[in-house]
């Protein structure tokens, strides 16, 4: 019987062999060793994401999310959803929130999902991974299960857009939350705190469609973490980390910089601190390779009694 | 006086003890201050030094006493003995604390201590208790003119105290401007919907209340006397008058809508479809009466667009329309949108605006008219141009900058500003009178010696000059609420008649008790004039800031004691020093200056007198010895109540007894004035520009006497301020004069 | 199609743009209630690149500027960061009206045509939905490709590090382009977002 | 002091502040007796701890002077400080208040000679200055404190500090027994009149308050602009002690926003104008203010003063809510960004300081007045319910000037009055 259970979205970029397939398999493992069960939601889709507008509409938008929400409250009844993208936990809660606002909207979105022979409750609420790991478990319990704490190594806690705009994670500000910071720390890595870059957009999905001017974002960001004199940028966003790890070679052949900045998901360092191999942290999906915390996963530390 | 018992006593608490010879103090009291009784203790204002003065009081029947210990401004509980005469000498702030303690400093501080102990002795035994006004007035009933929502409500509010209240409308219904309106601005939570007025009711409430008697169609004739014996004649339509006692006046004349024909720009007159907010208020009333939509004036067209011209003729630069903002007006032309909004989603109402003024909770007000769909453009109203049927409103666009224009607009609203109601403007001079179009009419017609009317602060406004104390007018006894008194909206005019209602309440029992009102509240001394050795050269009665004094037909001042505010403008503007107060006088001023010891010439020890007004610059002097702050030991310090208060006989005594400088502090003068008697330090500064010619005749260096504005806070620049001088006096040489005296 | 609802919105709206946008925009009723401070501006990561920034189009649609707002490049700049939601000292959904306004313009045709996120924006959705999961390949390919090969592969080529680098990385797969990660209910979607559509074009009155 | 005699023709005033003083004031000088209940070791509230008041660029303390002397001249005027009401029981007409009287441990005795705070060495918070500078533990309030008495910071008691300040006392005025006292009073109306206090400026988390030194807020610019300030005052910035000539001023910190004060606190346009004077003052043709508005709100009369400003070259305005401030790591110069809406234009300026034109909201919000009261959505006053004798003055009220407070608070002593009459005749 596992210590926590919840219904699983790992939304499309973090499925086998997608762009942030590295995240799933770090979140999988650091889950191992706090003993919680993540069962995906079947047949889980899309959430639209907020770049699927301009076809989108509102009612379509949060069909999508909506069919997920019916899925799980169907087949794993009484379970949070946790998201571990952003985006999704951000259209999932979002939806959620119009539709108990609005009888309408959740009438019209049932009788949409009557096509797919589902119904929305909105029982279910909408968990982002982080929540589930500060309000659920608490970082006391996070910090027990370290056995590599990461020391010296100075991590840029880069929390980004939507992962803290408009809802964030409870307690903490919008211009300047603390809990990448405090997260790095329980895993004994030194965090930037005042880095003044955390809640700066990369561009989002606009660095598909505007690359230059996402790429001056990204350059901002990534820039000041050497400044502050970090090693790597640790961030619970796949889009955040994508953009802003993927671009840095670009950003070099623009601006004549010589960016190669390690971007990280706060789960591989979770998952290196807790004794995972670098293979269990994802850490081979990494672009940039993140040395410094291979070597720390490769070395072998006498097993606590 | 046979029945006069002095007594000394001397501190040496505080550190008096080490620092100063209590033992020689007491003995200069006694011997040169012929004090009958000298106690000196080491913590004079402890339970037994209270209790030893005590019973001197009572036991030793001691009617006048010196306490020799800390400022007057300190320690006011312990040394509290009301029914003696008493004379404070401040000997720790003003000595101890203000001078070095060093060996070389010893003699001059002791110098310093032992003539603050003469002087004390020489005030005390010229001063008496204040018997109070013997005829004073007793009428308690309460004046209201005008009976809008101000009037109205003083009226109310001073008869749930209890008080009898006579009311005078000149119109032949109560209810004034708000009578107009169909709505109001919301003042109660949620702050969304106009709300009733409630004039009626308030109407009612006034008409049935039997402590309120109501003359309508009625202005005031005359109205003479003071607070608690006011004489007034009311006059009505038929020409019949009533005389009315009473005992307070509140002035509650409201405001008149600025004449929109002056605004050529807006079209106004040009166009009825062009109205200003009492306009705007008379159609809705009149719709509303009728149960149908509000309809264009001109052919009483369907009202499919309106827009409000916020700041018509208000807030104006160019000096030909308002200066100011009258503060409601935004507020108001939301409260107007709504009319239409409410009635109709559909009529689109624009309000044109530079600055949105709606403080407090007229923010919700605000966002629910934007709800309700009315439109706020931030922008500058160039013309309102008539077409045929309609409008256009051309304006600059401040937020998408550019100039535009609404055309069809059914109906154009200006949201002009209040113009008091204040009568004559008593300041302006006869000639100046002589030039106005239209020549103001009198409200109140007081058969003041200073004109007819309260004095005006600015536009007209009869308001305070003090922030801290807003119901300060000149008069006392007569108090102005509501618009009258400052550009204001219904809300604040009930609180402001409110308050007005209670000051009227607190200046009849003032009255009846001879007290003074304001600063001096509870003071019970008042002007006393021998008019036998008076020249009736009505200096008095025309200084005096508060027109206290008139003149009978020989041209004799006529004191109206419960007008007075106990500044001694009058006593120091004398110059046959016929004015005194019984514990504040020529001769309790003149007797300190003359009780110092001056030394004499060869001495190289200056004298220096100050006269420092007891509101600001005493307290700042004193503050300064609290911070230790030292200066030069040869200054002899002396309270005043207001440098208005300050003979000139007061400069000449001292020069000619061998002082060597005068200093003069009070408060800041002219535009932003500080005086608390408003009109004192200007007075005081004036009259000092005079003495350079006495100065001469006695050949003596103008720098010899200099006026200074000091303010409270000057805690660091008065002893700069003293020492600068004392060294000014070095430079100049000590007085030729010492030794005559 | 899109060119009658243009007409068709002309002729029942006359010039009340206003309204318009209330009834059709997504959080359009919310435009009127903006005091015009401009903290949505100046919060903007892009906001220098917003030719009329979120405050101002407000305040456009008031004055009734119809043509400007809806064939204005700004709302296309949105990269839905919240950063003006979150201080908005109004609470004005903006993130979601400008995303509204985008889609809106894009309903009528009066969007700029080749405005590359109106392009990906649609291309995202039509890759999401087709399957019910996005096809990251094809999504990428088909944002290069949209101006033809050539164009095309020099795109491809300029990036072509990228690629590498996810390729090796295992975060890219070559084989989505034959068979991408699908919902097994991919009939369901289809119907459910088909109603969707239906029924919102019922409620914003538009007729097709 | 602490065993006043009342009766239920006594008006217990609640805040000595200058609205809960006036009412006390003018009540007493009707002739009534009225209890003066401050929480402070002396009376005057925050407008003490003004520089100068707008328009007339007058000091606080000039009245304060008049309304001292008006007190202590008046037998009928009793004050309790450092005295909080923590109940009131019963009905209009008859109330009794609950007041719990924290130790001063400082007794009538003392004559504020200050031999204690030269024996003392620990030193405190100044809450005089905002904290913004440190004070001796046995330290009189402030230049012009009333009661004239010295007080001992909690903190020292039970240490050899406070032995200390006993022994330097002469006159047995410290009394390190003292203890907190309950005591009950009656009353037959109460006007409450606890003022108002700044929002919270760290929850206006794009200006940084609680992250940039140079971020402070209005109030705390009055202490730095006033002689008896932290700085005496100099207008130096925090970070550095450096003078600060280029000065921004950004108006509805807090106010006017649904994510903070929902209102209007009215004060804070004219405070922000009054305040570029000081910059003024302290630098001439050097200075260099900026105000970032929404609206101006130079209501009636003040307008004027606004037009005088507008007219100094060195005072700029912009139509803009910043946006937010970012801090120039290296000079801890602040640069503020954002749009002028007045055409469309974007900034991210440069100042040395950012003074952030705090709103004000209720030091007591209305649920936590030990009594039923109407309120508005931010815990104002709004209104007496029916029957009962409690009013509000002042800044409990409404966020208003220091002219509107004390007309609010003559108002209100008559209210208090009109009930103590109905008792007196009840009784007569």
């Amino acid at each position: 019987m596992a210590k926590k259970e919840y219904a699983f979205y790992p939304g499309c970029s973090s499925q086998l062999r997608g762009s942030a397939s590295n995240y799933l398999t770090s979140v999988n493992s650091m889950c191992r060793t706090l003993d919680v069960k993540l069962t995906e939601i079947p047949d889980w889709n899309c959430c639209g994401a907020s770049i699927g507008y301009a076809e989108s509409g509102e009612l379509p938008r949060h069909v999508m999310n909506a069919r997920n929400f019916a899925l799980a409250e169907k087949h794993l009844p009484g379970r949070d959803v946790v998201a571990t993208c952003a985006a999704c936990w951000l259209g999932a809660k979002e939806t959620k929130e119009k539709l108990a606002a609005n009888k309408t909207l959740k009438g019209d979105a049932n009788e949409c999902l009557k096509e797919a022979g589902l119904e929305y409750q909105g029982k279910t609420e909408v968990r982002h991974m982080v929540e589930v790991l500060i309000e659920d478990l608490g970082y006391e319990e996070l910090g027990k299960h370290v056995v590599k704490p990461l020391e010296d190594i100075k991590f840029a806690g880069y929390v980004g857009c939507q992962t803290n705009r408009p809802f964030g994670i409870n307690g903490e500000s919008f211009e300047n939350p603390v809990y990448l910071d405090k997260l790095v720390e329980t895993a004994g890595g030194e965090a930037v705190t005042d880095y003044d870059q955390k809640v700066t957009c990369c561009g989002g999905a606009l660095a598909f469609s505007e690359p230059e001017k996402s790429q001056r974002q990204i350059k901002d960001i990534v820039e000041s973490a050497y400044d502050h004199g970090a090693e790597m940028i640790v961030t619970p966003c796949p889009l955040c980390q994508a953009n802003v790890e993927i671009y840095q070679g670009e950003i070099n052949k623009k601006y004549g910089t010589k960016f190669a900045m390690p971007v990280l998901y706060y789960s591989q360092l979770m998952t290196v601190a807790y004794g995972g191999s670098a293979k269990q942290a994802g850490l081979d999906g990494q672009v940039i390779r993140a040395k410094k915390l291979e070597e720390i996963a490769v070395k072998v530390v006498p097993v606590k009694k | 006086m046979a029945d006069m018992k002095t007594a000394a006593y001397i501190c040496r608490g505080c550190g008096i003890g080490e620092r100063v010879d209590a033992a020689q103090m007491a003995k200069i009291a006694e011997k040169e201050g012929k004090m009958n009784l000298v106690r000196s203790h080491e913590f004079l204002c402890s339970a037994s030094g209270v209790q030893m003065i005590r019973d001197d009081i009572e036991k030793e029947s001691v009617t006048h006493a010196v306490i020799a210990a800390c400022s007057r401004r300190a320690k006011t509980e312990a040394f509290h003995f009301p029914a003696i005469a008493l004379s404070r000498a401040s000997i720790r702030e003003g000595v101890i604390w203000s001078q070095p303690d060093t060996p070389e400093a010893r003699e001059t501080t002791q110098e310093m201590a032992d003539d603050l102990v003469r002087m004390a002795c020489a005030e005390v035994k010229k001063m008496k208790v204040p018997a109070g006004n013997p005829d004073v007035g007793r009428n308690k009933r309460i004046l209201v003119v005008g009976g809008g929502v101000s009037g109205m409500t003083a009226a109310v509010e001073a008869a749930k105290a209890g008080y009898e209240v006579v009311l005078v409308e000149k119109e032949a219904r109560l209810g004034g401007w708000a009578a107009k309106l169909w709505k109001r601005v919301p003042y109660r939570e949620p702050y969304r919907d106009p709300a009733d007025t409630g004039i009626d009711k308030l109407a009612a409430q006034v008409q049935s209340d039997k402590r309120i008697k109501v003359h309508l169609n009625s202005t005031i004739a005359r109205t003479g006397g003071a607070p608690g014996r006011f004489t007034v004649e009311v006059a009505t339509e038929s020409g019949a008058v009533a005389a009315e006692e009473v005992g307070a006046i509140i002035q509650a004349s409201g405001f008149t809508l600025y004449d929109a024909t002056r605004l050529t720009e807006f079209g106004y007159g040009r166009s009825p479809n062009i109205v200003d907010q009492a306009g705007l208020e008379k159609l809705a009333r009149e719709a509303a009466a009728k149960g149908e939509p509000i309809r264009r004036p001109s052919d009483g067209g369907e009202v499919k667009t309106v827009a409000f011209v916020q700041c018509a003729g208000q807030r104006d630069a160019t000096g030909r329309h308002l200066p100011y903002c009258s503060g409601f007006c935004c507020n108001t032309s939301i409260k107007q949108a709504l009319y239409f909004k409410d009635a109709n989603p559909a009529v689109d109402t624009v309000v044109i605006y530079t600055d949105l003024r709606t403080p407090g909770n007229g923010e919700d007000f605000y966002r629910s008219a934007q709800a309700k769909g009315v439109v706020f453009t931030k922008g500058k109203v160039l013309s309102v141009e008539p077409t045929d049927k309609t409008l256009t409103v051309r304006f600059q666009d401040l937020i998408l900058n550019e100039d535009t224009a609404i055309e069809n607009v059914d109906l154009v609203v200006l949201a002009t500003g209040q113009v008091p109601n204040s009568g004559v403007n008593i300041d302006l001079p006869p000639e100046e009178q002589e030039k106005l179009e239209v020549k103001p009419v009198s409200i109140l017609n007081l058969a003041y010696r200073q004109g007819k009317d309260l004095p005006q602060l600015k536009w007209g406004f009869a308001d305070s000059h003090f922030i801290c104390f807003p119901y300060e007018t000149r008069r006392t006894g007569i108090y102005a609420a509501g618009p009258v008194r400052r550009p204001m909206d219904i809300a604040q005019a009930i609180e402001d008649a409110t308050g007005a209602a209670l000051k009227a309440i607190q200046a009849v029992e003032n009255a009846e008790l001879g007290r003074a009102a304001h600063p001096r509240s509870g003071d019970l001394s008042f002007p006393i004039v021998r008019l036998e050795g008076c020249t009736q050269c009505k200096r008095c009665t025309v200084e005096c800031p508060f027109g206290a004094i008139d003149e009978d037909e020989k041209r004799y001042p006529v004191f109206n004691e419960s007008r007075c505010r106990r500044c001694g403008t009058c006593m120091g503007a004398c110059p046959v020093r016929v004015i005194s107060f019984e514990n504040y006088s020529v001769d309790t001023v003149g007797s300190q200056i003359k009780a110092v010891d001056v030394p004499d010439e060869f001495s190289e020890k200056p004298r220096i007198l100050v006269l420092a007004c007891e509101n600001d610059a005493y307290p700042a002097l004193d503050m300064a010895g609290m911070r230790r702050l030292t200066y030069s030991p040869f200054v002899r310090v002396i309270p005043v109540r207001c440098l208005g208060s300050v003979n000139t006989i007061w400069i000449t005594d001292a020069l000619n007894s061998g002082y060597d400088g005068v200093m003069l502090m009070g408060c800041r003068h002219g535009e932003d004035y500080q005086c608390h008697f408003v009109k004192g330090s200007e007075l005081a500064s004036y009259r000092m520009g005079n003495i350079d010619d006495t100065l001469k005749q006695l050949a003596l260096e103008t720098e010899r006497v200099a006026t200074y504005e000091v303010a409270i806070t000057d805690i660091e620049r008065v002893p700069q301020l003293i020492n600068d001088y004392a060294a000014k006096i070095k430079e100049i040489g000590l007085s030729p004069l010492k030794g005559f005296g | 199609m899109s060119e009658a609802l243009n007409e068709q919105a002309l002729a029942r709206y006359r010039n009340d743009f206003l309204k318009e946008v209330e009834e059709r925009v997504e959080e359009g009723e919310w435009v009127k209630m903006c005091m015009q401070c401009g903290v949505c501006a100046g919060s903007c990561p892009f906001g220098p690149h917003w030719q009329h920034s979120p405050q101002k189009i407000f305040m456009m649609i008031r004055a009734g500027k119809r043509e400007e707002v809806l064939t204005s490049d700004s709302m296309w700049m949105c990269t839905s960061c919240y950063n003006c939601v979150v201080r908005c000292p109004r609470q004005l959904p903006i993130t979601q009206i400008i995303h509204g306004l985008a889609t809106y313009a894009h309903r009528l045709g009066l969007a700029p045509r080749d405005q590359p996120t109106r392009h990906f924006s649609r291309l995202f959705w039509k890759n999401c939905t087709r399957a019910g999961r996005v096809n990251e390949l094809k999504l990428t390919l088909g944002l290069y490709f949209k101006d033809g090969l050539v164009s095309g592969i020099k795109k491809a080529w300029a990036l072509r590090n990228i690629g590498l680098g996810m390729l090796l990385a295992k975060r890219l797969n070559p084989f989505e382009l034959i068979r991408g990660h699908e919902c097994s209910d991919k009939a369901g979607i289809q119907k459910m977002l088909k109603k969707a559509h239906e029924l919102e074009n019922r409620r914003r009155g538009f007729q097709e | 002091m602490t065993q006043a005699v009342a009766t239920n023709q006594t008006i217990l005033v609640v805040g000595g502040g200058i609205s809960g003083v006036t009412a006390a004031l003018e009540a007493a000088e009707c002739g009534k007796d009225v209890v003066l209940v401050e929480k402070n070791p002396a009376l005057g509230g925050r407008t003490t701890m003004l520089y100068r008041y707008f328009p007339k660029l007058c000091h606080p303390t000039c009245g304060l002077e008049i309304n001292l002397r008006r007190i202590k001249a008046n037998p009928r005027v009793r004050v309790l400080t450092m005295a909080e009401v923590t109940g009131i029981a019963g009905t209009r007409g008859d109330y009794t208040a609950t007041i719990r009287i924290a130790p001063r441990y400082v007794n009538g005795n003392c004559t504020a000679c200050g031999a204690c705070a030269e024996a003392v060495e620990t030193m405190v918070d100044d809450p005089f200055n905002y904290s913004l500078n440190r004070t001796k533990a046995a330290y009189l309030p402030h230049a012009m404190a009333y009661p004239l008495r010295y007080v001992l910071h909690p903190s020292i008691i039970g240490t050899p500090d406070a032995e200390r300040a006993k022994a330097a006392c002469k006159y047995s005025a410290i009394d390190l027994d003292m203890k907190e006292e309950t005591i009950k009073l009656k009353a037959g109306a109460v006007i409450w009149a606890t003022g108002w206090q700044p929002y919270d400026a760290a929850k206006i988390q794009p200006y940084g308050y609680d992250r940039f030194a140079n971020v402070i807020t209005s109030v705390e610019f009055e202490r730095l602009a006033d002689p008896r300030g932290p700085t005496g005052g100099a207008i130096l910035r925090p970070s550095d002690g450096k003078q600060a000539k280029n000065v921004a001023f950004i108006q509805c910190a807090g106010s006017r926003d649904e994510n903070h004060l929902r209102h209007c606190s009215r004060i804070c346009c004219m405070a922000s104008l009054k305040q570029t004077n000081y910059v003024r003052e302290s630098y001439g043709e050097e200075a260099k203010s900026t105000i970032y508005y929404i609206d101006i709100r130079a209501i009636d009369r003040f307008e004027e003063f606004y037009a005088k400003v507008k007219s100094d070259p060195r005072v700029k305005f912009i139509k803009s809510k910043v946006a937010r401030i970012a801090e120039d790591a290296k000079t801890k110069d602040v640069v503020l960004h954002g749009v002028d809406t007045e055409g469309y234009h974007r900034y991210a300026n440069t100042h040395d300081l950012c003074v952030l034109a705090i709103g004000m909201e209720p030091s007591v919000p209305a649920e936590r007045i030990p009594a039923e009261v109407i309120a508005d959505s931010s815990g104002f006053i709004e209104a007496t319910p029916e029957g009962s004798a409690i009013f509000g003055a002042g800044c409990a009220t409404n966020a208003l000037d220091v002219n509107r407070s004390v007309q609010s608070a003559t108002a209100a002593a008559l209210r208090a009055i009109q009930v103590i009459n109905q008792v007196a005749r009840a009784e007569a």
